[in-house]
């Protein structure tokens, strides 16, 4: 190593922003936390087809009616394409255009808004139905999409949170944009699990 | 039924003859594709060079398994019970998937094809679109994806009803077995430029693994039938409970002995390349160090 | 191991074979009786320090005679007591009266 | 407290002070509160675990005293089962797990040749969310509304209904708030282990020490998720009226049990994995050499953290579940003993091929090599359904664990003490008390556990408060309370062991034992940086090969001293090539801020304070967005696209 | 109605079982005795019998291996400590996957193969037309019924000798587990679901057996007992569990019936043929000749019975029933009938 090279390599640009070799710390922290909640998710769903097995006979139990599959599918096609927008937005970031970087958080915050809108109407609909309380398959409804609605909640949050970092200025360019690519895994594990979500409880009772 | 067999066209409907046609004809497709491929590729670089002769033996046992699968003894027993079909679904995806991934069919099919065909192949896999989804990240997630979706959905009570019922979803069905599990252990056993990095590949199968025994668990864990009557045998909890054993515990031991398997010979494969053991220093260490309590 | 002598109250009480029978009796369901495994009933009177006490059951003097005989039959002694008439035989109530002597 | 100092290292005597400009703390209350080095963090998890295990184990003594003889009446049943439960539930969670995850903490980076953990603050997060998780459980004991369910709290027994009160939500409470910190922290070693490691230190050079916190860590991450669903639901259940345990409602009380042996199983090789790393890493300085077939040992750890996912229902054999399943759970609990078997001989034949020698380190791992065997004996018997359905949930189950916990956490931890004691204070022990604590321990040890195998096979149940005189019960448990006595006799021999070197043990030179990892190759207690120069990695043993400790004291570049600033290096994940230095938060208050108001939270929780639990977590909000706000820095820098 | 009956044989002592128990003499004083020692080494039954022998093969298994252990380590402590030793550098792979993988994987697969024989022994079942008993768990006492016959008792079970009696296990409040260590493993008794077991006893005599699931503050009183007895005697448990309760006949017992019937008594209990149907604690119609009070709390006299009535609380800290406030004078009337009811 030249003595040029050294200085290069150990000048202080070199040590506080990230050149883009390997992957960062900040990357395998948050996919590992992404692990660990898939798994918490991965319980849930299990349990649902285990309380489902279980219980034999008719499914839903107590007379509530097979979920309705209209919105659902509308709240899906609000929230899968929402990962699009950050995606962009992450990519535009890695080549320091600050507005891309802006306007894809922001599509994604009015995606996700719009979801936790839809997910409120639905509620509002079937709490008259049956509650948390009736059975355990209402404790489950209720519990698993709302777990993944404050999901989207903290996602919805984070957004928000970069948005305004991002709109302050100084914070994000070519050269630091961790936090966006980390905000982006935890939104598609949180598009992703919907997915799972949307087979589990909306398709699932439909396949008997 | 359908089945492969011609023999097995006995049963009469025209739908099953006209299926057991269309798929000997696939499958034979298939086998000659591949044959001709190698022997093409043996022609340029001399016999067992390029996809030695293993492979090729794998690539032909997993078409002879998967024929077997679906016509014989084991064709009968899937008649007779959920624990029979259940032991048919897994020979498609614990045997047949491994072998004809192990085949690294990639290189010999395209090779078969045409060459305007070949021509456009190679411009499809070069787009950026599909060498962002070859990313080996990208194509463990996706393969994960997709094993785990096609063995939950076609053993929810209604996909799977409707296959007894309809030889085409039936033959839907074990197609999306195969190319399912093929999808997942191509990065595996597939040839050496496609297989994934060994911690990621056991990651992989492990994580793939868990989905697929908390289905057989729910099954096996099951007090009532869950499939419709006339979907098990004569003894209906203890025939779904046999059937729900049979998707556990060979799934989790054939993961875990590819998955070992995998690890060991990365380590091994390691410490060959980089050698970690050396003694400790015992004589004329410097003196500096010789202060320690033993000596 | 020499079992203990009996108290002075009495002459030819055995205490260890008392607090033995007082178990078996079940004395200390209804008695909070020093000495014994699991005897704290609060149904009746505790039993702490009954070699010093005058009355028992508020009628009779505390001498051996008396508890025997209040132990053996306490309805006869005071009719329609609580206390229910156990059977205790005379060498038991003995053995047991010595028992209780030894609480000081 | 003086020490020596290590070998000269090639670093100048400018770069040193540098070093100790950027790394070192000025002694403040403030800097107490803030800081993020991980051998503080570490020393501070020892500390604390070591306390609760004091206050769990004296727990254990007080049953034990109660069972001494028949029909006992120094505890109410009441007290007796809170006291069992806090015992149990202590040991598991607030003594092994972080006692172990202390060790971590204190010797990952100093064993990888990194200058702190990934995530410092992360790791003070987790520290502070550990004790304040402790304290939140045991405040219950007290005011007598300690969990008593048992545990593992099963299921209609701990609802509303049959366990009113406060206890079950002190419980669930508490575990979900400790899980905060567990799993906080197995983020950490995986990270750390994956991205800092010292150029050089490929995969198959990780000491395997590392090597079993990374499974632990990987094992706490899969399988944390079930406890903490658990809990919630049996909260919501309990508090909210939800269902999901009630069978009136399409409910399961066998979900509570699944879903809490998914984790529980693996939890109890979370536990242990750590301690055989112990014993890997204690072991080569023992017996001079390093551990025959480092690649089966790595592959058994594999293999049991993947196994020990596939064996839970070995806890339920008595539910009757269909035969089926339980004959194939019996076929994983009889495999999940090969590894560890390999393991085992393995640590013989090193024994048997090197050159042995005895000191009180070496004897705790041999106590532990019979005493795990033994548990791990009765542990295979288990795994035959129709012999387990016979002993279970009675004291011979109750000898099988204390065997393999006692023998697999406490005798290694207890060797790892010693072991490192004069690496953490610079003090060496004093070798005549640790042999006596270590004689006691093992005698005590086996004279309360042994005769449990007994009474459980003459029919006794576990968990009773007291029991009838039996033939063979009396004689046994009375023997057990004195063999406890015993044993907590040796336990205060350690401590006073401890004690004394700290205050006048013979200062320790950096190598006393002439170990194999790299802690050994810097100061004892090591500089705030650990290593003036990060060393460049030959081999396993890097302390014993020349060309690694000469990169230490000859490579003292620029570039591996990393001088000006907080700085450690980043390397690839598996081969250890160097990739570019990152610069190390600074110390901070805002881990034990936002521990604090997750203590608001969950006690506000437990009280039904539902205003205040949501102030906290805004406020927990709030911090967190503070702590990972992006500085800011010049456009330039940034590279902006204008 | 013929039911299937095991042959009554007598106990064959394996040869291996004979030597264990001189073995551990020193150990295991009490391994072979009899008497009311609920100890799973004395079995009575098949059940506890497999058990009992697949017990002594493990213990055999495992003493020969931690022998083996035991040797390396300790040839390791003796000849590998010193000075002189040289320390040899090489990896015995081989050594330590035949004896850390390939010596265990034989024994396991042999053990797993004993065990999975016996697990399908004891998962046989008790046959179709086998006698059936219902158990319910109660916190913390055990209820009794017998299919067909209208009457209960509470923690003692009778079954014929020589036969398969099928169990049928229900929980009523918690989970709890119905374990006779000289009979027959355990089997939970899961809330919500139904569970079955058998019983089998190959020699008359009464078996304790215990609740063997944590199941709240009394769990360490939650026993039973299980008395075996030749068939006639059986039928005649069952004729008396189906007939009413035997009627006062002094005047003390007469008191006490309308102490019991008029006071708080009758708000819990049942005692047949009388007025008290009540089914929150344990039916009293024959409390006079069970084997304690309270499922094991206590014995049953009455001096514990007097006890137990007036303040259960001291006796068994936490059960369900109450302090009663039985008039003084009416006290020795109600234990005089109680007594009476065998």
């Amino acid at each position: 190593m030249s003595a040029h090279d050294l200085a290069a390599a150990t000048s202080t640009e070199a040590l506080t922003t990230e050149l883009p070799a390997g992957r960062s710390t900040g990357w395998w922290g948050m996919v590992m936390f992404v692990a660990t909640e898939a798994t918490l998710f991965a319980c849930l769903l299990g349990s649902y087809f285990y309380l489902r097995f279980q219980h034999g006979g008719e499914w839903p139990p107590g007379g509530i009616e097979q979920p309705r599959l209209l919105r659902p599918l509308v709240m899906t096609a609000v929230l899968l394409p929402s990962s699009l927008p950050i995606v962009w937005a992450e990519r535009g970031i890695r080549r320091g255009e600050r507005r891309r970087l802006r306007v894809g958080l922001a599509a994604t915050f009015l995606l996700g808004l719009t979801f936790l809108g839809l997910q409120a109407t639905e509620y509002a609909e079937l709490l008259h139905e049956f509650t948390v309380t009736t059975n355990a398959y209402g404790s489950l409804f209720y519990v698993i999409t709302g777990f993944h609605g404050l999901h989207v909640f903290i996602g919805l949050t984070m957004v928000s949170w970069l948005l305004s970092a991002s709109l302050r200025g100084g914070s994000f360019g070519a050269r630091r944009h961790d936090r966006v690519r980390n905000v982006a895994i935890y939104w598609h594990f949180v598009d992703v699990v919907w997915a799972a979500i949307l087979f589990t409880i909306y398709l699932s009772p439909r396949l008997w | 039924m359908p089945a492969v067999t011609p023999a097995a066209a006995a049963d009469g409907s025209v739908e099953a003859g006209l299926l057991t046609i269309l798929l000997a004809v696939a499958v034979a497709l298939l086998a000659a594709g591949y044959g001709r491929g190698v022997h093409e590729l043996w022609a340029r670089r001399g016999a067992g060079e390029v996809v030695p002769v293993w492979r090729v033996a794998a690539f032909g046992g997993g078409v002879v398994v998967m024929l077997a699968a679906d016509s014989g003894p084991l064709a009968t027993l899937a008649r007779g019970s959920f624990a029979g079909h259940m032991t048919q679904h897994m020979t498609l995806m614990l045997v047949a998937g491994p072998l004809l991934a192990a085949g690294a069919a990639g290189l010999p099919l395209s090779l078969a094809c045409p060459a305007s065909l070949r021509r456009r192949l190679a411009r499809v896999r070069s787009a950026p679109a599909t060498r962002r989804l070859r990313r080996p990240a990208t194509t463990a997630l996706l393969a994960g994806a997709v094993q785990t979706l096609v063995l939950w959905v076609w053993h929810l009570p209604a996909p799977y009803v409707a296959a007894l019922d309809r030889p085409v979803v039936h033959v839907v069905e074990h197609v999306c077995f195969v190319a399912g599990s093929w999808l997942l252990w191509a990065p595996v056993l597939g040839a050496a430029r496609h297989r994934l990095p060994p911690p990621v590949a056991v990651l992989l199968l492990a994580g793939t693994m868990l989905p697929a025994s908390a289905l057989g668990a729910a099954l096996t864990f099951a007090p009532q039938p869950i499939y419709p009557l006339r979907a098990l045998g004569s003894d209906p909890v203890a025939d779904q409970q046999l059937a729900g054993l049979l998707m556990w515990a060979p799934m989790d031991v054939a993961v875990l002995v590819a998955t070992l398997t995998v690890f060991l010979r990365w380590l091994l494969r390691l410490q060959r390349q980089q050698p970690g053991e050396v003694g400790p220093p015992e004589a004329g260490r410097p003196a500096a160090r010789a202060e320690g309590v033993l000596r | 191991r020499t079992p203990p002598p009996p108290p002075p109250e009495i002459r030819s009480g055995q205490p260890e074979r008392g607090a033995a029978l007082i178990a078996r009796y079940g004395c200390g369901s209804c008695h909070t009786i020093p000495g014994i495994d699991r005897a704290d009933g609060l149904v009746g009177p505790p039993l702490t320090r009954f070699g010093a006490r005058s009355y028992i059951a508020g009628e009779l003097v505390n001498n051996a005679d008396n508890l025997q005989h209040w132990i053996a039959d306490p309805q006869a002694v005071e009719p329609g007591t609580a206390m229910p008439d156990l059977g205790v035989s005379a060498i038991d109530a003995q053995d047991i009266a010595a028992y209780l002597y030894t609480l000081d | 407290m003086s020490t020596t100092t290590a070998p000269p290292s090639g670093a100048s005597q400018e770069d040193l002070s540098r070093l100790d400009e950027h790394w070192g703390e000025r002694p403040s209350l403030r800097a107490w509160f803030s800081t993020v080095d991980h051998k503080r963090i570490g020393r501070r998890y020892l500390v604390t675990a070591s306390l609760f295990f004091v206050l769990a184990g004296v727990s254990a003594l007080a049953m034990r005293t109660q069972l001494a003889r028949p029909e006992s009446n120094l505890l109410s049943p009441q007290e007796y089962n809170q006291l069992f439960t806090m015992h149990g539930t202590a040991m598991i969670f607030l003594f092994s797990t972080p006692m172990l995850f202390g060790f971590g903490n204190y010797l990952v980076p100093l064993m990888i040749g990194a200058r702190d953990m990934a995530f410092p603050k992360l790791n003070a997060l987790g520290y502070w969310v550990f004790l304040f998780a402790g304290l939140f459980m045991w405040a219950s004991l007290p005011f007598g509304a300690a969990p008593n369910g048992g545990w593992f709290a099963y299921v209609p027994l701990t609802d509303d209904v049959n366990t009113p009160g406060l206890h079950m939500d002190v419980y669930t409470l508490g575990l979900l708030f400790l899980g905060i910190a567990t799993t906080a922290g197995s983020i950490n070693f995986i990270v750390t282990a994956l991205k800092l490691r010292a150029p050089g230190m490929s995969l198959n050079r990780v000491p395997l020490f590392v090597w079993a916190i990374v499974a632990t860590a990987f094992m706490v991450i899969f399988a944390l998720p079930a406890l903490n669903l658990d809990n919630a639901m049996l909260f919501l259940d309990r508090r909210f009226d939800t269902r999901f345990f009630d069978p009136d409602a399409a409910g399961n009380v066998l979900l509570w049990q699944h879903l809490f042996w998914i984790f529980g199983h693996p939890d109890v090789y979370i536990i242990v994995m750590p301690a055989l790393g112990i014993v890997s890493a204690v072991l080569p300085a023992f017996t001079r050499r390093g551990v025959v077939g480092y690649v089966l040992v790595v592959l058994a750890i594999v293999s049991i953290s993947i196994i020990s996912f596939g064996v839970w229902v070995h806890h339920m054999f008595a539910t009757g579940l269909p035969q089926l399943s339980y004959s194939f759970f019996s076929a994983a609990s009889t495999i999940i003993t090969i590894p560890s078997g390999i393991q085992i001989f393995a640590w013989l034949a090193t024994m048997a091929l090197g050159r042995v020698v005895v000191k009180v380190p070496l004897l705790f791992l041999v106590g532990f090599i019979v005493t795990f065997v033994l548990g791990g004996f009765t542990g295979t018997m288990f795994a035959l359904t129709a012999f387990d359905q016979q002993v279970t949930d009675s004291y011979f189950v109750v000898a099988h664990f204390h065997y393999v916990l006692i023998g697999g956490a406490v005798f290694p931890i207890l060797a790892g003490i010693y072991y490192w004691l004069p690496k953490i204070t610079g003090r060496m022990y004093h070798e005549g008390l640790g042999r006596w604590a270590f004689w006691l321990f093992f005698t005590g040890m086996q004279v309360t556990f042994f005769p449990m195998h007994l009474y459980g096979l003459f029919g006794m149940p576990r968990r009773v408060y007291t029991y009838r005189s039996e033939p063979g019960w009396d004689v046994w448990n009375l023997v057990s309370t004195v063999g406890a006595y015993i044993l907590a006799a040796g336990l205060l021999l350690v401590l006073v062991g401890v004690l004394h070197a700290v205050r006048r043990g013979r200062p320790a030179p950096p190598d006393p034992w002439g170990g194999d990892t790299l802690e050994w190759s810097t100061d004892s207690p090591p500089k705030p940086y650990n290593f003036p120069v990060l060393p460049q990695v030959h081999s396993l043993h890097p302390t014993w090969d020349e060309p690694s400790r000469s990169s230490m004291a000859e490579g003292a570049t620029p570039d591996r001293t990393l001088a000006d600033g907080r700085t450690t290096l980043l390397t690839s994940e598996l081969d250890g090539r160097r990739e570019r230095a990152v610069r190390m938060p600074e110390s901070s208050l805002q881990p034990l801020l936002l521990a604090l108001a997750m203590l608001v939270f969950f006690t506000a929780m437990l009280f039904a304070w539902y205003p205040v639990a949501g102030a906290a977590a805004l406020a927990v909000a709030v911090v967190v967005a503070v702590w990972l706000w992006p500085p800011r820095l010049p456009e330039e820098e940034l590279g902006v696209a204008r | 109605m013929d039911r299937t009956r095991d042959r009554a044989r007598p106990r064959r002592r394996p040869p291996r079982r004979l030597a264990g128990t001189a073995v551990l003499a020193g150990l295991l004083p009490l391994a072979g005795c009899a008497g009311d020692a609920p100890s799973t080494l004395d079995p009575a039954g098949t059940g506890a019998a497999r058990v009992a022998d697949l017990w002594w093969v493990l213990f055999w298994i495992s003493v020969a291996v931690f022998a083996e252990v035991m040797a390396l380590l300790v040839w390791a402590l003796v000849f590998r400590r010193g000075r002189d030793v040289r320390v040899r550098h090489g990896q015995p792979l081989r050594f330590v996957a035949v004896a850390g993988a390939g010596v265990p994987l034989v024994i396991l697969v042999v053990v797993y193969a004993l065990g999975l024989r016996d697990l399908a022994a004891l998962g046989a079942g008790p046959g179709r037309d086998a006698t059936t008993i219902e158990v319910t768990g109660h916190k913390w006492w055990w209820e009794v019924r017998v299919p067909g016959v209208d009457g209960a008792t509470a923690n003692e079970l009778h079954i014929p000798v020589g036969e398969r009696v099928r169990v049928r296990l229900h929980a009523a409040d918690v989970l709890h587990s119905f374990w006779v260590p000289q009979l027959m493993p355990k089997t939970d008794l899961i809330a919500g679901e139904v569970r079955e077991t058998w019983l089998h006893a190959e020699r008359a005599g009464s078996y304790r057996g215990q609740c063997a699931e944590y199941c709240g503050t009394q769990h360490a009183h939650m026993a039973f007992r299980v008395v075996a007895e030749p068939r006639p005697q059986f039928e005649a448990w069952l004729a008396r569990l189906g007939s009413p309760a035997r009627q006062p006949s002094t005047d003390a017992e007469r008191r006490g019936q309308q102490a019991f019937l008029q006071g708080t008594c009758a708000g819990c209990h049942a005692i047949r043929g009388t007025d008290a149907v009540a089914r929150m604690g344990p039916d009293l119609s024959d409390i006079g000749s069970r084997w304690s009070i309270g499922a094991g709390a206590v014995p049953n006299d009455a001096g514990h019975l007097g006890g137990w009535i007036v303040n259960p609380q001291t006796v068994k800290p936490g059960s369900y029933m109450p302090p009663q406030p039985v008039d003084a004078q009416r006290l020795p009337d109600l234990i005089a009938y109680l007594r009476s009811l065998t």
